[in-house]
């Protein structure tokens, strides 16, 4: 019987998380338009609302092409492991108290993991293509997940060391109901880190270089067609969400708000993960991208030291304070 | 599904046909990856010459393509339509049919101006006169170049070519 | 532009080398012999500092009629140079026989020539001595002819190997396109 | 994907540790059909071999076959991004083959449209660049200042990108109140939409990282590829046509070529901007100082519009027949060759005729400045990267339908 609630409740999480994917295209496009005084998606449903309903239907009866010269079978199972590895990272998310599908204990890392996981299908998508552009849009986004998740990692260390634990509901409640217990403000510098982090690891402007589109066409997800591409699609934009979502629960208080909605507990969660990612999406609209080197220059010369300091600062105040 | 006799379809509707003894989704199955194909024209970043730069006006801010859902893919594996904005050369039309053949179906083409219809005022030996000398072109879009609103028109003429196929998700067809 | 100057130092200098000078529209040009045109570039560049290189093209000469312009040979490589510094401009005419197809590259000058040379050669079917890498530019490598000489008909004699290839390939492969059942009926003609 | 044609030439001796890529024709990032040959090693370039060719429509050829009126609408053509540059740079060469005065009035209409185009072909130049690298909003904010331009064009002439304004002799149409007072609103507006733009990249970090000291030319380096226009004034060569050979009436408006010191692409992008500053302040001049008079010469030619007094449109009598008889009539420019240089967007664009006497050109080259900004690509992306490729693309502001012809 639990195992049927669990099983219900996992295909209504999918449910909600896929359209929610969808429709944050639909704002990403809505959104950028206006910043670019144009109007986005108008005509496909009310103001465009059927957009991305209508790219889901025309991708999923788009026709399958695997090249000739693919590894077929890496080919086929790379988009499913990016998709499934950022799906299952959503588990353990907890939207409220007592939202969380699997509450577990290494919440973090376990989230850390999968994202790494994705990386896999990201490589493994540029390497079966058996393409040129592909291949070095695997080897670019590679290089920067593996570079930018370190720092990505030290930057929570802090948080860990405040919280005192790897639980997500547990460094939620650590942060305690007041606003200025928020640890976006004992945090800062690791804020600051684990934001920038955050849009290299999901492959957002400044840091997009593996698909950067004057570049090398659409980097790793350059042979993939139709559903497969759709696949890669949603698995950025899942990631987006995942990584969002880790920001608001260590760095801004999860589901705590001014007031508490009984109704629908995870209402300030979703709005503050909105919060975040609308910025991703200004940032989209706002600047250019950097150079690889550079890329790597800022996250090797930058971000990791930074943290390191901040962790070492973080270890002596709060042995001081005991 | 076997083979289907084109002439046992029963016409119920404009633009809608039912086959007998088949199951009654198809019909408004069809309709709905028309809409939804329609809705979504992907068309590959594919510049030739003039052409191009107002096939970029449309994309901007005053027309904005991107009303129709219509955004530019730089893959053609991920494109649904193949608009040859410009003079196509003998040189390049090698490469065009190269693009064309990497598209997934349902693929579609778009001839924008009058090169590309016809050749244009190019009469010469390293232009080819029209591309639907080695491609199968929807749609033409006649002028030199064509305003942005002759290829919204363009576009909207391919959405209701679209809207009007039947059966293009099936090897029945 | 008063870049008399400078042709009376060409005289000067390459006295076997000038065959002829005249002015045009308040436009200097200088008739060279072909042989040395290298040193007369090096030499217009170096010491009159000359160092624009404007243009480079070819002419075919076998239907032009003239009264005042002298041309021997078939084919013609006229240069354009133009001083930055001094503001003068001067054009080098050098003739070329259709049956010593061939001069002196000035890419060791002008690194810019490359190009410029690589068409002419594509074009007009004048090879350059000495030139890096001359191939065809513009029409495709297996190109044949040259469309700018002037027995070239402008629809080209012949068609492109690669453009027929092409034709077959997509009448081959155009029993895969899709044919909605409405067309075939013929209700939409 | 190497979506480029099969027919291939080795970019250098095969090592194996290369890594070759063909980018384009089809490519986002190379402003039409050029092709490059890369070898990489890892992201840095090592050798780099630009293919062009692939919009060769035979101009030159062409235009040997079509009377000198027929060929101004292929100039159009050219660099269609900057079209009416072309027009005037054509009709300026042509006129001054067969003699032909202009009156001072279509002498600043042609000024000013030369500029109106001058704008709009920076903006799609900085347009393109800032998407290259990544600003997309700079793309859309430039064609938002664009469109306003190509309206009036349409406005002017009835088309917006091919307009074939000018004519031997003068130019086809009048302004109309209208249209100067919209360009009037334009000149006072665009100065603060230019701000607008440098507030997206001028100081923004990424931007700066990306241009500064990619693509350096020195000024030697730059005179020697034949490089003109912004991309050499970037490297502080003070060469800009519009000084050294005054045409339409540049010799009576006052304006300044800003030139830049480092001649890396940052140079070359703030070269861009402050000619655009540089155009409206000519713009401006035009406006005022708009002289009163005929647009088109007596002697001019070509087909006029019916409604010009004095001279009829000639139904029956198709123009090479008319341009024949005017060169019978007179003798001075019977014969001969000329070389007439204009300043376009993006350079030097020449015009090489060879007259022997007939309506037609015994040979007409064009010296376009994308052929040998393309062709300068190889030198400037050596040893660079991926990523600074293609913001040198970008920054040497090429059209391949002038690079082609």
């Amino acid at each position: 019987m639990q195992i049927l609630i669990l099983l219900i409740q996992i295909a209504v999480l999918v449910a909600i998380v896929l359209l929610h994917v969808a429709y944050v295209t639909y704002f990403e496009r809505k959104i950028i338009g206006h910043m670019q005084v144009r109007m986005g998606p108008m005509l496909v449903g009310w103001h465009g609302l059927l957009q991305p309903i209508a790219d889901g239907i025309k991708s999923f009866f788009k026709e399958d092409i695997v090249p000739e010269q693919a590894d077929k079978p890496l080919f086929l199972a790379a988009p499913i492991i990016c998709l499934v590895a950022m799906m299952v990272s959503v588990a353990v998310l907890p939207f409220a108290k007592g939202w969380a599908l699997a509450d577990i204990n290494i919440g973090l890392l376990f989230i850390f993991a999968m994202s790494s996981l994705a990386s896999y299908g990201i490589i493994l998508a540029g390497w079966a293509s058996n393409s040129k552009f592909t291949l070095l849009g695997a080897l670019r986004s590679m290089a920067q997940v593996i570079s930018y998740e370190i720092s990505l990692g030290l930057s929570l260390v802090g948080v860990m060391m405040l919280s005192g634990s790897l639980n997500l509901t547990e460094i939620v409640e650590a942060q305690g109901t007041s606003f200025f217990g928020m640890y976006i403000f004992s945090q800062p510098v690791a804020f600051f880190v684990f934001f920038v982090a955050m849009l290299a690891e999901t492959n957002r402007v400044p840091f997009d270089l593996p698909e950067a589109e004057t570049e090398l066409v659409s980097g790793y997800i350059t042979e993939y067609s139709g559903m497969r591409y759709a696949m890669f699609f949603m698995a950025e934009y899942i990631g987006m969400f995942v990584m969002a979502s880790i920001g608001v629960v260590c760095f801004l208080g999860g589901w705590n708000g001014p007031f508490e909605v009984s109704i629908f507990p995870p209402i300030w969660f979703i709005l503050k993960v909105y919060l975040i990612m609308f910025i991703f999406i200004w940032i989209r609209a706002t600047i250019p991208r950097y150079r690889y080197d550079q890329l790597m220059a800022i996250g090797w010369k930058l971000l990791i030291p930074l943290t390191l300091g901040n962790i070492f600062v973080t270890g002596l105040v709060k042995a001081s304070i005991n | 599904m076997g083979q289907i006799n084109k002439n046992d379809l029963v016409k119920i509707e404009d633009g809608v046909r039912f086959i007998p003894g088949a199951s009654a989704l198809v019909g408004p199955l069809n309709k709905i990856i028309n809409w939804g194909r329609a809705g979504s024209i992907w068309p590959v970043t594919f510049g030739l010459a003039c052409c191009a730069i107002e096939m970029m006006v449309a994309g901007a801010s005053t027309n904005d393509l991107d009303r129709f859902g219509i955004i530019f893919r730089a893959s053609p594996r991920q494109a649904d339509c193949l608009i040859l904005a410009g003079t196509i050369t003998k040189k390049m039309a090698p490469v065009i049919r190269r693009v064309y053949d990497q598209m997934p179906e349902p693929r579609y083409v778009l001839a924008m101006g009058s090169c590309a219809c016809s050749g244009g005022l190019f009469d010469t030996y390293a232009v080819v006169q029209g591309g639907d000398e080695f491609l199968p072109v929807d749609v033409y879009i006649p002028g030199c170049p064509p305003r942005p609103e002759a290829l919204l028109q363009g576009l909207i003429k391919l959405q209701e070519k679209i809207n009007g196929e039947q059966g293009r998700w099936s090897q029945m067809a | 532009m008063e870049s008399n100057g400078i042709v009376e130092k060409l005289r000067e200098k390459f006295p076997d080398e000038v065959l002829a000078d005249y002015q045009h529209l308040g436009q200097n040009c200088v008739l060279i012999r072909r042989d040395h045109i290298l040193d007369v570039c090096r030499y217009l560049r170096d010491e009159c500092s000359m160092n624009h290189l404007m243009c480079l093209c070819g002419v075919d000469n076998s239907t032009r009629t003239s009264t005042v312009d002298s041309f021997s040979e078939r084919f013609e490589v006229v240069y354009q140079l133009y001083s930055i510094a001094t503001k003068q401009m001067i054009r080098l005419r050098t003739q070329v026989p259709e049956d010593d197809c061939s001069i002196e590259s000035i890419t060791s000058l002008w690194i810019g020539a490359d190009w410029l040379e690589r068409e002419c050669f594509d074009l007009m079917g004048i090879h350059f001595d000495g030139h890096p890498d001359l191939r065809r530019i513009l029409t495709p490598d297996d190109w044949e002819g040259h469309p700018l000489r002037k027995e070239y008909p402008l629809r080209g004699d012949r068609e492109w190997i690669g453009y027929e290839e092409l034709k077959a390939k997509s009448k081959e492969l155009s029993k895969f396109d899709f044919h909605s059942r409405d067309h075939e009926k013929g209700e939409h003609e | 994907m190497s979506k480029a044609m099969t027919v291939d030439i080795p970019v250098s001796a095969g090592d194996e540790d290369h890594y070759r890529i063909k980018m384009g024709p089809q490519h986002p990032a190379t402003h039409g059909v050029l092709r490059v040959d890369l070898d990489l090693q890892g992201e840095t370039i090592l050798e780099c071999v630009p293919h062009v060719g692939y919009l060769h429509r035979g101009f030159e050829k062409l235009a040997e076959h079509r009377s000198y009126v027929q060929n101004l609408v292929l100039t159009d053509r050219l660099d269609y991004i900057a079209a009416m540059a072309n027009n005037v740079g054509y009709c300026e060469a042509v006129e001054k083959l067969l003699g032909i005065e202009v009156p001072l009035r279509a002498r600043y209409l042609r000024t000013m449209v030369c500029e109106m185009s001058r704008i709009s072909g920076h903006l799609l130049g900085l347009a393109t660049h800032a998407l290259d690298i990544g600003a997309m909003t700079v793309f859309l904010y430039c064609f938002r200042e664009r469109e306003t331009l190509l309206e009036l064009f349409a406005e002017l002439c009835g088309a917006r990108l091919t307009p074939t304004y000018t004519r031997l002799g003068g130019v086809r149409q009048d302004v109309t109140h209208s249209i100067m007072m919209k360009l009037e609103r334009f000149v006072n507006e665009f100065p603060a939409n230019i701000e607008e733009y440098e507030t997206l990249i001028d100081t923004n970090r990424i931007w700066l990282m990306r241009t500064v000291d990619v693509g350096t030319l020195s000024a030697e380096d730059a005179v020697s590829l034949s490089i003109t226009g912004p991309s050499l004034r970037g490297s502080g060569v003070d060469y800009d046509i519009r000084k050294h050979f005054p045409y339409a009436a540049y010799d009576l408006v006052d304006f300044e070529v800003p030139l830049g010191e480092t001649g890396d692409t940052y140079a070359r992008y703030r070269c861009r901007i402050e000619e655009m500053h540089q155009s409206n302040h000519i713009l401006r001049q035009c406006i005022e100082q708009m002289p009163p008079g005929p647009i088109i010469g007596d002697d001019a030619p070509d087909l006029v519009m019916p409604v010009k007094q004095g001279r009829k449109l000639e139904v029956d009598a198709p123009a090479r027949q008319g341009l024949i008889k005017l060169i019978e009539d007179r003798e001075t420019f019977m014969e001969g060759d000329i070389y007439v240089p204009t300043e376009v967007p993006k350079g030097e664009l020449g015009f090489y005729f060879i007259s022997d006497g007939k309506g037609s050109p015994y040979r007409m080259h064009i010296r376009s400045p994308s052929f040998i900004h393309i062709g300068a690509l190889k030198t400037m992306a050596k040893g660079v990267m991926v990523a600074d490729l293609i913001a040198i693309i970008g920054t040497m502001d090429v059209v391949l339908g002038e690079c082609d012809r």
